[in-house]
This record gives structure tokens, sequence and C-alpha cells, in this order.
């Protein structure tokens, strides 16, 4: 059954305010276990052997001097997996073509890029694993390697996959080609529209791929029994996806694994997808021991998923007065070495910010030799904003207004038609974009090589599969159980709040938890801005259910019809005076009862969440420009976003900064950067620069709540928008502070000196 | 009978056909009568389509509702990060 | 190959553990200790996730090797809570919402607890270079710096 | 591996002659660590020298100081009158690194390291420092500036290993600083390193300078013509821009990860000229 709930309006005595989280002791006392913090007797360490080639075809592995080392228990090859067909296949609600799942886990024919899987071991020790690693011969014929989009939409280029042709063109090719997919979206008449112009800006943009920088690197503990049961401990953003991928590749039955998953060391979008996980229930399997792997940081960032790097052409029309008449933007995104990057989503938001006639994007979805490309915070929206930000900046600017003035003038608001389908319900975009004009940063003076940006940002929100289940135990305390991942954010003490809104009871009678895979129905990943509005939906209907039943039981015992009783306040009283009186009955003293009255009370919901509020946010920023050297410093942040309604403000705040700090690093200094020979140069965190403490000023947050209206308490979500604006925003600013118009990413010193230092030449 | 509109992305998988009117009462049935009409279309929609009844964007909701009068379109599915 | 014998003190309690020379502080701390609050994020010294504090320097027990522990006293997240009660940065952590996933999180309390035992009233600048040696990819830092502030003001009973 | 932790200097020259060059020297660790986890060394003895005295010990001698190669960043920044007498070399080794690191981190595994980037070395260049090095064959002392030979490279003789900086009395009216340039504020490696270390009259005209640059060649450069544009002069404007001249000019640098050519060229001419302010002021020259 799909789900939603109406938002209605009412007094609030928890929702809003700013309890403590229910894992923050375990966090900062060291008890909270992490993806490395579990272990098993018995257990050996698995280590993965990595192609350092960016292409090659793999001729031969000879494992047989590994397999002969004292302490080695199991090796695994492409031969110890299945062949998968080569079809989209839909799986834990993700859409996945297996084919490429098993050759990114393991690589098959070729190994696509520096860091893929080619081989894994277990062993007694990690020195002995790593000792093994040593003595397993791979034969490569190193092929051509391409990295750079715009190189691998050429014909002629280093093809990944020989029988890969584009997807969304007609006729259907007949050259293969590292284009998988071609999108276009659009309405109205761009040629039209751009003849209407009495301006038109046109510029090309690109970026770089950055990872999502999680501190924790990917770490599980797998332990397969001769029954053909497996159970799996792992750091992920979805148990749930997990086990279905796993039982997918490993060809067993789902309910035979069971995933329990860790307190997780960041994800952001980096832990949506299995690595390691199917290769150690393999290793397991074959050893008969329970196996350890935790990725070391080199492997994160040569192994697992980074952003897309893209190239973005964007064309922008208006007339004299500030009106957009037309809007043309193609898309040319990164997939890494299997297709999948987020080219589509991107699309959709490029523009969606504005109430437009005229529009066109076009996507491609590019296969090059690097990693696959996984999810990062609003996935591909921050690329496609960069470019569109940064040009609606250069109108704003052409045309003599105020950026926010001319984003006013086209703001898109409730009943707008959007290009990639329906029609806006009810958002906060303009709200956003007033609060920020209103807000003092946005006024204040600004010292010398000193310069002020704006952008905005949009992502959808979205719903999917969740469950939950609420049991109420003897003494009237209540046992949470979620079954979607509180990715840190705090979404499990965002839970427990509307529990306990719902059922008029203090927050710390509620304990949440998330539940293994065996305790709970099918969950969708926390990505996507989900958590708080699916589960949070989820957990209200289970409270209602577990009040419904409450009234019932009470109406039993004090027999009384069941419309004479009323639940407030953690306790059935009489509905009104002129209906049956009774002696009222707390929570607890019903659930102190229901053994003997009938057995125990607890409510539950398996829905598909319906209904997510699209998210909107403004963000202002202040830079300061070394013009020597080219330092780029951010003096001042503001974001300023719709969240519908933020249940927990302080977590709500926490997600603004951080997705601001990463689009802040993203826009400054991070980048993969990649040697002639497609091998990564900089996979660690001393030369892939995140930002550090001392690199950023305090970010204000404003939070803005337009309810959403399918939602109980109105949540529209905010982990995604945060991340969006900044690159655009910081874009921006250099302009203001220099007239230089950046259109490469990373904003590095060396970029911003070099275009400093052609100006200045251009000038004479 | 409904009015479908499939998002341009779609184009080519029905021919550049995007507007049409079909009897069907809920999801499943749409699917099923448009991947009857356009074959190169049903991959697409057991797996990356979201539809928008009336304005509201619903996933993996095969058995939603579908009123005679309902405006329903096609779109991309929305995942995240 | 021959195990070092290492016999050390780990917040207060005196501990002997085995270990191959090339084994670090912080492989000994999880492995043979499982004390498995000090988190390991990169092993190069470049994220501060593992820092400890023995005796009495702040440092990366990833750049640290076990067997120069002999004799030394170590202090970990472990040890920062004095019973049943918090340490008031532990306390200012939760209260300002300055964790998020948390791994990062027993680093940066060692780091700061080092910091407040040096300078008992820092400013917020130097409370950002003092733990730029932490990563945090979740807060952006702002909640960070205020809990520091926030304990420091009340452990100085200002 | 064996580990081994000599009460004296003999104790340690004894074990590392006899490994055959089979052994490392172990003072902080934190790039031996590094190496050794990544198998980039594999040695199969290493010899801690932090329980010598003479490599853990800050002393004034002779008007100047004589600092323990095995001393870390930490206990040499707290030491309140070595910053004061040399505040651009405590410049040099608080950019080493995090808290943690120079926690742990030495001056003299920063130089033997060798690489073209260490912090501290071009401050103890500008500042006429010396390092003393023991072996079987004994002692020799050698300029900083001469110690290290190229990347990873030390003129270093197998068994040798170094335990002093000597640093010369301080001239009334001297001021030595260092500045380097790195995308981030903290965590980086420079890209730009330069030193200035300068003595005025009372005249307040320089009498003697030293400059010296990092990350700019194989190994950090003494820049003798960047301090004849200092040399004579009240440090104006004019004396500056030749400083910065000379010393992009002075530059041999290479394309990497960290930067390009045209921009360490450019920079090192900045940083030079902003660490000859610094130091000018700590001189006294301007207030």
């Amino acid at each position: 059954m799909s789900t939603t709930l109406k938002y209605q309006e009412k007094a609030l005595k928890l929702v809003g305010t700013r309890p403590l989280r229910p894992d923050g002791v375990d966090k900062v006392t060291g008890r909270a276990r992490f993806g490395a913090d579990y272990n098993l007797s018995g257990q050996l360490i698995g280590k993965v052997l990595r192609s350092p080639h960016a292409h090659a075809r793999i001729k031969s592995i000879d494992t047989s001097a590994a397999l002969a080392l004292p302490g080695v228990k199991a090796v695994v090859t492409r031969e110890d997996f299945a062949e998968m067909p080569d079809e989209l296949a839909a799986v834990g609600e993700l859409t996945i073509n297996f084919r490429d799942v098993t050759r990114n886990m393991m690589a098959r024919e070729k190994a696509l890029y520096d860091g893929h899987p080619v081989a894994a071991v277990a062993a007694t020790t990690e020195s002995v694993a790593k000792h093994a690693l040593a003595l397993i011969k791979v034969d490569y014929e190193v092929l051509p390697h391409v990295i750079d989009v715009v190189e691998a939409m050429q014909p002629g280029a280093p093809l990944l996959h020989e029988n890969q042709y584009t997807q969304g063109v007609k006729p259907r090719p007949e050259r293969a080609s590292n284009v998988a997919k071609r999108l276009e979206f659009g309405r109205g008449d761009v040629a039209a529209g751009f003849a209407a112009a009495d301006v038109i800006v046109e510029r090309e943009f690109s970026t770089k791929p950055v990872h999502q920088g999680y501190i924790e690197p990917q770490a599980c503990l797998a332990s397969y029994s001769a029954d053909g049961q497996a159970e799996l401990w792992t750091s992920t953003q979805g148990h749930f996806v997990f086990r279905a991928q796993c039982a997918k590749v490993l060809q067993m039955e789902v309910a035979k694994i069971r995933v329990t998953p860790t307190e997780i060391g960041g994800g952001f979008g980096g832990k949506n997808n299995i690595y390691n996980e199917a290769l150690a229930i393999a290793l397991s399997r074959k050893s008969n021991h329970p196996v350890k792997m935790v990725m070391t940081r080199e492997e994160v960032f040569r192994g697992t998923g980074p952003t897309p790097g893209a190239n973005v052409k964007v064309k922008l029309g208006a007339t004299r007065d500030g009106k957009i008449t037309a809007a043309e933007a193609e898309l040319n995104f990164q997939a890494g070495a299997f297709p999948g990057s987020p080219v589509n989503q991107a699309s959709m938001c490029a523009f969606t910010r504005y109430d437009l006639e005229n529009v066109r994007v076009v996507g491609n979805d590019v296969t090059v030799n690097r990693p696959k490309v996984a999810a990062y915070r609003a996935p591909g929206a921050p690329i496609a904003v960069f470019g569109v930000e940064s040009v609606i900046d250069e109108m704003a600017k052409k045309l003599g207004l105020d950026p926010i003035e001319f984003r006013l003038k086209n703001a898109a608001k409730e009943g707008t038609q959007t290009y990639y389908g329906p029609k806006l319900g009810v958002i906060g975009y303009i709200q956003t974009l007033e609060a920020a004009r209103a807000h003092p940063h946005y006024s204040a003076a600004l010292g010398p090589n000193q310069g002020r940006g704006v952008a905005t940002g949009f992502w959808f929100n979205i719903g999917n599969e969740t469950t939950c289940s609420l049991n109420v135990q003897e003494d009237g305390s209540l046992t949470l159980n979620l079954g979607t991942i509180d990715v840190a954010g705090g979404s499990r003490a965002s839970m427990a709040m509307m529990v306990a809104e719902e059922l008029g009871i203090a927050y710390e009678r509620v304990r949440p938890i998330v539940g293994d895979t065996s305790t709970l129905g099918f969950n969708f990943l926390t990505a996507g801005s989900r958590s708080t509005f699916a589960s949070g939906m989820a957990s209200v209907i289970a409270s209602r259910q577990v009040i419904e039943k409450l009234r019932q039981r009470v109406a039993k015992i004090r027999e009384v019809p069941l419309e004479a009783v009323a639940w407030k306040d953690g306790q059935a009283l009489p509905a009104d005076a002129s209906a049956a009186q009774f002696a009222p009955m707390s929570l607890t003293e019903i659930a102190r009862m229901a053994g003997k009255t009938g057995g125990t009370i607890a409510g539950h919901a398996e829905i598909n969440a319906q209904g997510a509020g699209p998210g909107f946010g403004t963000h202002i920023v202040d830079v300061e420009v070394d013009r020597q050297t080219g330092a780029v410093k951010i003096v001042r942040y503001t974001v300023v976003q719709d969240v519908g309604k933020a249940i927990h403000p302080a977590y709500v705040e926490g997600q603004m900064q951080g997705g601001a700090a990463q689009g802040i690093g993203w826009a400054l200094n991070e980048e993969y950067v990649y040697g002639d020979d497609g091998v990564l140069q900089n996979p660690g965190f001393l030369d892939y620069r995140i930002p550090v403490a001392s690199d950023l000023p305090r970010i204000d947050t404003v939070i803005v709540e337009v309810p959403n209206p399918n939602h109980p308490y109105g949540v529209r979500g905010c982990g995604e928008v945060p991340i969006i604006a900044p690159m655009a925003a910081i874009a921006n600013a250099i302009e203001n502070a220099t007239g230089l118009r950046l259109t490469q990413q990373p904003f590095s010193p060396p970029r911003v000196l070099q275009a400093l230092d052609a100006a200045a030449a251009a000038k004479g | 009978m409904a009015r479908i509109t499939l998002a341009s992305s779609l184009a080519p998988y029905t021919d550049g056909e995007l507007e049409l009117r079909l009897e069907v009462a809920n999801v499943r049935q749409l699917f099923q009568a448009l991947g009857e009409r356009f074959p190169e279309l049903q991959a697409h929609l057991e797996t990356g389509i979201a539809v928008a009844i009336d304005n509201e964007i619903y996933q993996d909701a095969l058995l939603q509702p579908i009123a005679r009068d309902s405006e329903v379109i096609l779109i991309e599915k929305i995942a995240g990060g | 190959m021959a195990r070092n014998h290492v016999t050390t003190t780990v917040n207060g309690d005196p501990v002997e553990f085995l270990c191959e020379t090339g084994q670090t502080l912080l492989e000994a701390l999880r492995d043979e200790l499982r004390l498995t609050g000090t988190k390991e994020g990169c092993g190069t010294g470049d994220c501060g996730a593992c820092s400890v504090i023995v005796d009495g320097r702040l440092l990366c027990s990833c750049l640290m090797l076990a067997v120069e522990a002999e004799g030394k006293a170590i202090a970990t997240v472990e040890g920062m809570a004095d019973g049943e009660t918090l340490h008031p940065l532990q306390r200012k952590f939760i209260e300002h919402a300055a964790l998020q996933c948390g791994i990062c999180t027993p680093g940066i309390l060692i780091a700061a607890r080092s910091l407040l035992e040096r300078n008992p009233d820092p400013t917020e600048s130097e409370i950002r270079y003092w733990l730029a040696g932490n990563l945090c990819r979740c807060t952006g830092y702002h909640k960070i710096v205020d809990a520091v502030l926030d304990a420091a003001r009340e452990m100085r009973g200002a | 591996m064996r580990y081994e932790v000599p009460k004296t200097l003999e104790a340690a020259i004894t074990l590392l002659a006899g490994a055959k060059g089979g052994a490392r020297v172990l003072a902080g660790g934190t790039d031996l660590l590094i190496q050794l986890r990544a198998g980039r060394a594999e040695p199969e003895l290493l010899v801690d020298v932090k329980a010598i005295a003479e490599l853990r010990s800050i002393e004034a001698a002779a008007g100047g100081y004589r600092i323990g190669a095995a001393v870390t960043c930490m206990e040499l920044i707290e030491n309140a009158a070595f910053a004061e007498a040399w505040p651009g070399i405590v410049d040099g080794v608080k950019y080493i690194g995090s808290i943690q690191v120079k926690g742990r981190a030495t001056m003299g595994g920063n130089l033997c390291n060798a690489s073209p980037a260490a912090d501290s070395v071009p401050s103890l260049i500008a500042a006429g420092a010396r390092v003393c090095i023991a072996g079987a064959q004994g002692w020799r002392e050698a300029p900083v500036e001469d110690f290290v030979r190229g990347p990873g490279k030390t003129s270093l003789a197998e068994g040798e290993l170094v335990v002093t900086f000597l640093l010369p009395r301080r001239a009334p009216r001297s001021g030595d600083a260092y500045l380097r340039f790195t995308p981030r504020t903290e965590m980086d490696i420079a890209v730009v390193g330069a030193a200035v270390n300068l003595t005025l009259d009372d005249q307040g005209v320089c009498s003697s300078a030293r400059v010296s640059l990092g990350a700019v060649a194989a190994r950090a450069l003494l820049v003798p013509a960047a301090a004849a544009a200092l040399i004579g002069t009240r440090v104006d404007e004019a004396a500056l821009l030749r400083l910065a001249g000379a010393a992009s000019a002075a530059c041999k640098p290479i394309d990497d990860k960290r930067g390009t050519k045209e921009y360490r060229i450019k920079v090192a001419g900045v940083m030079a000229r902003r660490a000859a302010e610094i130091a000018l002021q700590r001189a006294g020259g301007k207030d």
C-alpha cells in the first residue's frame, strides 16, 4: 500500500524542541560500535588486491602461491561469482544492472579503473593477508584508458564496454560508445524563447570528481555457517538494500542473510551500495571462518564511488525587465566504470527553482576509467546548479538587477509547471529568498578584496518503503524499532519525539533503535532526504495504532463504549461530560495490566511513503581573495532553507551546516587528481583536502518552515539541499570580489591566480 | 479517460509520442497498457519510472488508484544520497 | 615472528600486551586491548580520529608504535568520564549537538581536552587551529567549537 | 623487525653499525611509520633514539642554542626563551602537521626525511644552523643547507645519525620569519616556503641577511641573491621587490599534484617578501 498522512496544524509539546539524542552518550564515551568495532572469535582478516592499471584486460590470475602461504584460508576471484545477465533489475527499490554490480565488486574480463578489485584473500592476520596479496600473480594486458568526460564522448575514444550502445537516441547507434544513455527533458519552444530574449548568457563549466569523504572507511564482518545462513555486520545507509544485493550476487535466499547495521561513521550516499560485503560472505563461506574486512583510506579513495566529474553548458535568455524567456543546458556526467551517473536527477534539478516557459536539458551518462560513481548528497544537483546559478548571477548583473530580486522575478511557486513532469505543490522557495534578503548578512559591509555571492538549490526529497514497530513494555515505556538507518543526523531522536508527541508522554520514555533485517520488513536506504519524512510517517502510524489499541483495552477494562474513551497527555479519560464516565488510566497502568487483559500492546507500520515535499535553500557567502596567491577565504556564510518542519531544530541546523561545509570543500580544494597513467595521485586526506576547522567560519542558519501538506508534522527533509548551492554561491562571490567568472571547479589558488593574472594581462 | 503525459526523456521509447488518453484504474494497469503500446518502454516502466497523479509523485505504487479524470505524468524515478 | 612484551598504563590501569614491532599503538589499543573507542580514519596522521594523550602529549596513535608505549601513561576516550559522570566536554558535545555520526568524536574530545589542559580560556580561533588535525565531515565544526567554548566556560567556573 | 632503545649515543652508533644498513633510526616516527605501513621501508632493526639525553635536550650554548635532533616540535614551540630568540624557526616548526603530529615529530626527522617541502628546514638554513652528526667514524658538523642532497637523499653515511642542531649567537636587532603557502590553513604540505633572517645596524640598515626557499627545487635552497637584495637597504619597497624577483628567479620547481611550476615561481616571491616584512618587524625595523 502507498501511504500519505495529511498535515494537521496543532499545538506541539515536543516537536520543535531540542532534547538529547539517544546515541549521544555512547558516542562521547567510545562505547558506540562502528563497522570496524565488531569482532568474532576465530575471525579472519580479509584484504583486497586491486588493479594498478586504469584499464587492462585480465589474461590470467594465479593464486596458488598465496593459497600455499601458511595462515591463508581462502582466496576469491572472478571465478567465485556467478555471471549475471545484462539487464536492469529492481532490487531493494534500486534499479541496478547486476552484470555491472558483480564486475564492480570483482573485475572479470577487464580491470576498468585504478583500484578495481581483482582478488580477495582471508588470512589469520592482517600481515599474512597483505603478504598473500603480494603473492597473487595477475597477468594484465594494459589498454588505453580515458577519464575526461569530453574525451570519452569522442568517437575513437578508448571503449570501456565494447557492446555498449547509447540508449535514448533514435535510430539505435551503429557504433558502440562510452555514452551509455542520453536523456532529454524540456517544454515549450526554446528557439522562440531565445529569439524573444533581449540578453543571452552562455557559458561552459567543468567539475572534477569529489569524494563523500566520510571519516569511517567501509568496514564489515561476515559469518557464513555450513547450514547456508549468513550474518553480516556492516556500516551502511541501508541494511535491507545491502542484504538484497548480497543475496542476488551470492545467489542466496534473502531470508538466509541477516544484516545488522553498525553505527555509521558518515555516508552521504557513499554507503548506499555494497563493496566488500559480498566478498566477505564469500570468503567466510569458502574458509568456514568469520571474515572481517576494513578498507584503508587509500582503498576508500581508489575503490569506492566519488561523484561524477562533469562538463556543463548553460544558456539563458531574458528580457530587459528581468523575465527569463528560455533556458538550455547540456550535462555531460562521468558515470565511472559502469553506467548510472545521477545525470537524470541533475537534469531535473538544473532549472527547477524557476518558473520557465521554454526549457531544454540534455544529459549524457558517460562511462570512463574511474570508480563507478556513487550518490553524494543531492546526487548531481550541485554540479548542474554550479553552472545554472553562475549564469543566473551573470544575467542579473547584465540586467542591473539585485541577484535575489532577479530570482524572485522568476521564482517557482505552488502550481509552477516543471519541465520534468508535474506541477509543484506547496513550496517555500520564495520564502527562503525573502528571508535571505532580510538577513543582516545580505546588507553587511564588505572589506577590501571581499565579495558576496548568492545561489539557490532545489531537491525533490523522497519517501519509499519504510517499516517500524512500536512495543509498549510492561512498565509503559516504549521500544521503537526502526528499519531506516540513522545515518547520524539524529533521526532516532526525531522519531522518538514524534511518537512521544502522539502519545502525549515524555520523550525519555521512548527508546528508538534500528533493528536488524530479521526484525522488520524491507526499508529503503536512508537517502534522498527521506528518513525523517518516511520513517516519521511510519512512526506516527504505529503510534496512532497503539493509541487505538490502548483505547480499546481501556473500554474493555472500564466496561465503557470505545467512543467514550479519549486519549490525551498519556492517559485514557472520558471523551466528554456527556460520555460514560470512568477513572482515567495512564499508559503505565494499562501497560501493567496488559498481560492479564488480552496481551501486550504494540503498533507497527509497513508503508510505501508518498507525498514527499520538495525542499529549497538560499545561501549567502562572503569571500576574501588574496590577489597575490589566489587563495580564497570564506569569511561569512549563511544558509536559509525550507525544511517543512524542523522536528529537532539543532539537528536540522547540523545538516545545513554540514552540507554547506561539504559544498565549501567541493568549491575550493577537493578534486581527484589523476596522472597520465590514469592512476589516482591523491588517495589520502593529506592531498585530498577536505576543510579543516580553521578553514571555515561560523555557518549561520535560518530555518524556514512551510509545512509539507503530505506529512502529519509537515516534514519535507533537509539533508540534500544544503550541499547544492555552495559551489555556485562561492563562484558568484569570487566574481563579485574580483570581476572574474570562474567556470572550472575547484577554485583552488593556482586556478584563481591564473585567472587574476590573465585578466591583468588582458587589461595590459 | 485519464490524461497520460510522458516526460520528454521517454520520447525515444515511444517514437516521440508523449501524450495520450487511457482507460486505466491504477498504476499497474497504466504500465501494462503502455508496455503493450510501446514495447521499448517496457523495461523502463518496471525499473526507472515514477508517476505523478494530479501532481503528487508516487514511486513503486502499482496499486495507486487513477481516477477517470486524473492527469498522470510519467517521470524519471528519484533516489538520493 | 618474535613479539614484543609491553607493560604500560591505559586510563590509569596497568596493562600488558604482546605486539609485533610494526604494530601501531592504535592497533594495540583496538585489537589487543579491545579499546575500540579510539578510531582509525586514515592511518597516516591526517584525520585525528585516533588521537590519544601519551604522557601528557596529544598525538595520533596510528603514528606511534605499540612497543614505544612501554612504561608510558596513555589516556583514551574510554577514560574521560569519571564513573557515571561525563566529562564536561562530553556533556557539552551532546547538549550542543556537536556530534553527528560520532566517528571523529572520541578524537576531537581528546584533542579538546588536551587544549583546555593547556589553555582554559581559548578563543574560537585558537580552538579551530588546535582542532585542525581532527577532521569532521558531518558538522562543519560550528557546533563543535561552541561546545568546546561552553565546556571551557563551565570548567573555569565562569 | 627488531626494536632497540639505546640509552647512549655510543650504544646507538654500535647498533646502527652492526645492522649494516638494515636499520632505521626512529625519532618521532611521523614519516617512518607511514613508510612502514605502505611497505616503502622494510628495515630489520628500528633504533629508537628518544632515550638518548643529547638528542632530547634544548641548551643555550656559546651564546646560541644546541637543539637535540629528537626534541619534538611541541617541546620546541613551548620553549619561550628559544621562541624569543628564533621566532622564524618556531614559525617553521609550527607548520609541521597537526598538534598531534607536532607532539611526536622532530626537527631531526624533518631534516632526515629530506622532503623538499620540509617546513623546518628553510628557517634553519636562513638561521645559519649547523647540524652535528655522529657515526662509527666519529663526529662531523655541516651547514644545514649542505645536508640534504635531493628528495629522500641526505649526506648521512651508513650508520651515521643526526645528534643536534647548533644555532649561532643572535646579534642585536635581528629577526627571522618563515611563511609557507598551502591551499588549506593547516594539515598541508608547503607548495612554497620562504624563510628570511636579517640583522639591522643602529641606522636600521640591513647589515646581514640569509634567505632560504622550500618546495621550489629538489631540496631547500639558500638564495644569496635574494639576501643581497636586502643587505645595505632599509628593506624598503624597492628592496622587497628585488627580493621577490631574486626569490622567484632562484626557483627550479616541478609540476605536481600540489602546484604548478609557474605558480610556485610566482608565489615564492610573494612569500619571501611577506616573510621579510615580518622578519623586519621582529628585528625592530618597523612597527
